[in-house]
């Protein structure tokens, strides 16, 4: 039942994918993308979709719309702070690599907390283990996890937590 | 010393005869006479888009049977040296682990990039692009798969048979045009359709996606040797 | 108006690229030279981009998403040969 | 709102152009790898972002394509900046001095 | 416009032409892993070249082939050559040494 | 732009042949063939361009009728795309060799490949 909801899952996004890129809804193009995606959803059944694991709920789905905006607030501040920092002539940086704790189990949700992370104020992940986030900060602020923790992981773990289960 | 010397020497004398070559260089204005028949003819003729899909495919299409041959060629030698004297014995590789950040975005990617890749080959008579790009494309997929497992192994015989499957209906489609239309590897053994749809320009793209599959399946066995040979020390 | 803007773009671009540039050819670690190949090509893209806006031609695009596939390649391959991976 | 829609386009151009070229002096100016991988990573993110979606106000028809490719490039860039970062770690790529805790260094047992 | 593709291209031929002597020229250590990837940066210019030369089916095979493909295939080989049978020294300086291959 | 796509084409089939010709290592020799061939394939597309003339598929931007006169010549770019092909097989060739070179010698220096010597 789960490999058969997966299947599907994977079947959707790549169709999804097959019309967008081709930007048409006519029927030969349907017609052949059906048939590649699901020649190629066969091959790689075990493979993931951006929507495995996520919670088929309203709430979730809101949360995602949320979840997007405050990932281009953090991208801009990101670059905004960057920028600051590497126009001023004294290169004002503290580097250093701080480990956090992830609450998230779902692999696609840890894949996108990474990613966010990387894209957002002076952070970079550099490891992912179990729970433990390695993450090189240009700016070190606190060494302790804990601090760490709230100040770089909580942000968009409280919208992911949601999202993917 | 004295063969730094000849080399420069005749480095100098290419060196001459490309700069006389340049100096002495006058673009066309017009097309010559060969494309102009090309740009005329390949709307309604062949009904394809891309006119240097057409050539590829139809006008020159025996050339581009011989390529793929040389490719064919070329990915089994590189299987059969590579594989001269190994042991047989698989011998532990102990290499470093994958992080969980790229076997995520791997089995995430690898499915749309080979989507990527078929979109590239079917549409090959629309946009630029075709079978030996989205080839290579799907190839590209399958090195992701082995980066992220890099002990993981291909099966050496769904890949031949693939190739070896659409090769053969690649000759039979161009048999057939011997018998249905002009000639060898004539595309309008399928109606022509409307310029500019995904199902038109005859059999083109239904030769262009074979010898994608074909050229995805021989760049990929060709990694795939070169990732199962053994480690030198 | 937008062909001023569209000039100063592709004049930062093309500052933007011989800085990459320049950290590629100066080193000094094979990482740094990686980081700056894959600063590299995602300003190619950029570059793909501009020409397909200049020519009008929307067709240029699809190179463009090749190439956003073939920067991450690149990368993964060699950072996996760096740590003895591949 | 017809005439405004191309400035606009215009001027995100300009400002992605402006953000690749502060990714471009990041990776000059910075000390380390690790900050440089920062800097390249994030600055041409938003710069190709930028840029993309002024194309695709001058030229509405291309949208699709280009928001698929700007997807594409939010999603492959980070993760292969990870993969550069694990990777040159692993391998004891020298750090700047002006570092001053590297924990994965410690739980590895390095150093 | 026309200056705009010129300028473009006058850029990405000075880079190629760096790149390209940087590949055959680089000494030293690791100078193998470099000198292919420098020789994919010039594929990867000659692409985009390609494109503004009006040769998009060629750019993007030059993209996906030459630039692509072809450095796979020689990391590969260098991987091979290399040999990660003896014991992976986390601290041994950089990993893209080449004192154990020649 | 037409001859400064040339000129650098025409350079990097030099620095090619020049590399190839003053290195000994063997996987430096091969670096230095790809590069001469991305100059061959520069010099043809090169030939083939056309000033104010544009890319040889028909879209809503050039339709079948006005083609001949705005699209560029196809021939070289055909020519190119297989070019490029072929030369990929035989990279993966002369790799191939190359790795049972340095198998069998333990070198990759073609100064220590005497067997024709004598």
């Amino acid at each position: 039942m789960k490999k058969l909801l997966n299947f599907l899952l994977l079947f959707a996004t790549l169709l999804l994918f097959w019309v967008w890129l081709n930007g048409s809804l006519a029927a030969d193009v349907l017609i052949i993308g059906v048939i590649s995606a699901f020649i190629i959803a066969l091959l790689f059944r075990d493979s993931l979709a951006v929507f495995s694991g996520l919670n088929p709920t309203p709430r979730a789905l809101g949360y995602s719309v949320l979840y997007v905006f405050f990932f281009i607030k953090e991208l801009i501040k990101s670059n905004i702070s960057l920028a600051a920092i590497v126009l001023s002539p004294k290169l004002p940086i503290n580097p250093g690599i701080v480990k956090v704790r992830t609450r998230l189990k779902s692999p696609m949700g840890r894949l996108l907390l990474a990613n966010s992370i990387t894209l957002t104020p002076g952070t970079l992940t550099v490891e992912l283990e179990g729970e433990w986030l390695y993450i090189h900060w240009v700016t070190v602020e606190s060494t302790d996890i804990n601090a760490a923790t709230a100040r770089i992981v909580a942000g968009f773990e409280q919208y992911l937590e949601v999202m993917y289960d | 010393m004295i063969k730094r010397f000849i080399t420069l020497l005749l480095l100098a004398g290419i060196g001459a005869i490309f700069a006389s070559l340049l100096f002495t260089y006058v673009p066309d204005s017009e097309l010559n006479r060969t494309a102009d028949y090309y740009a005329g003819h390949t709307a309604s003729d062949i009904g394809a888009a891309n006119i240097v899909t057409a050539i590829i495919v139809t006008y020159r299409g025996l050339d581009t049977l011989g390529e793929v041959t040389v490719l064919f060629l070329a990915s089994s030698i590189v299987g059969l040296v590579l594989s001269l004297g190994q042991k047989q014995h698989k011998t532990q590789r102990n290499r470093v682990a994958v992080g969980e950040l790229l076997t995520t975005g791997s089995r995430f990617l690898a499915p749309l990039i080979m989507l990527l890749g078929v979109y590239v080959f079917v549409n090959g008579h629309l946009t630029p692009g075709g079978g030996f790009q989205g080839g290579a494309i799907i190839a590209s997929g399958m090195l992701l798969l082995l980066l992220a497992d890099p002990l993981r192994h291909f099966s050496h015989t769904l890949i031949a048979t693939l190739e070896s499957f659409s090769g053969l209906s690649y000759v039979a489609l161009g048999v057939l045009g011997l018998f249905m239309a002009g000639g060898f590897l004539d595309n309008r053994i399928l109606p022509t359709g409307t310029l500019g749809e995904l199902i038109s320009a005859g059999a083109i793209p239904l030769i262009y996606s074979l010898i994608g599959l074909k050229v995805g399946a021989e760049f990929s066995s060709m990694l795939a040797s070169l990732s199962e040979t053994e480690d030198l020390k | 108006m937008i062909e001023f803007l569209v000039y100063v773009a592709a004049a930062l671009t093309g500052v933007a690229f011989l800085l990459a540039l320049y950290r590629f050819l100066k080193g000094p670690s094979a990482a740094d030279r990686v980081v700056a190949f894959d600063a590299l090509t995602i300003i190619s893209i950029t570059a793909i981009v501009l020409t397909a806006l200049v020519e009008g031609r929307g067709i240029y695009l699809d190179v463009a998403l090749v190439y956003a596939l073939l920067s991450f390649l690149g990368v993964i391959v060699i950072a996996r040969y760096m740590e003895r991976g591949l | 709102m017809d005439a405004l829609l191309p400035i606009l386009g215009g001027l995100l151009l300009v400002g992605g152009a402006a953000f690749l070229l502060l990714g471009g002096l990041g990776l000059v100016r910075m000390p380390d790898l690790f900050n440089r991988i920062q800097a390249g990573t994030k600055a041409t993110t938003l710069g190709t972002l930028l840029t993309l979606s002024g194309v695709a106000c001058l030229q509405p028809a291309w949208g699709l394509k280009l928001l698929l490719i700007g997807l594409f490039i939010l999603y492959t860039n980070p993760l292969s900046s990870q993969v550069l970062a694990r990777a040159a770690h692993r391998a004891g790529t020298e750090k700047s001095s002006k570092t001053m805790v590297d924990r994965l260094a410690e739980d590895t047992g390095e150093k | 416009m026309n200056i705009l593709m010129t300028g473009m291209s006058a850029v990405l031929c000075i880079a190629m032409l760096g790149a390209a002597l940087l590949a055959i020229r680089v000494k030293g250590d690791d100078s193998l892993p470099l000198s292919i990837l420098a020789a994919g940066l010039v594929s990867l210019f000659a692409s985009v070249l390609f494109l503004i030369l009006a040769a998009p089916d060629v750019a993007m095979t030059e993209a996906a082939i030459g630039s692509g493909l072809t450095t796979f295939l020689f990391f590969f080989l260098l991987a091979r050559i290399r040999g990660t049978a003896q014991t992976v020294d986390k601290n041994d300086g950089s990993a893209l040494d080449g004192r154990d291959y020649d | 732009m037409i001859y400064m796509a040339m000129a650098t084409g025409f350079l990097l089939i030099l620095i090619g042949f020049y590399g190839a010709l003053t290195n000994r290592n063997l996987l430096r020799m091969i670096v230095a063939f790809t590069l001469a061939n991305t100059g061959v394939n520069i010099v043809i597309v090169a030939i083939g361009y056309m000033h104010g003339r544009t890319a040889p598929i028909l879209d809503a931007a050039v339709t079948a009728s006005a083609a001949a006169a705005r699209i560029i010549d196809p021939v070289p770019q055909a020519l190119v795309l297989t070019a490029i092909v072929i030369g990929l097989g035989v990279t993966a060739l002369m790799l191939a060799y190359a790795y049972k070179l340095y198998e069998r010698k333990g070198t990759l220096d073609i100064a220590q490949y005497t067997d024709l010597k004598w």
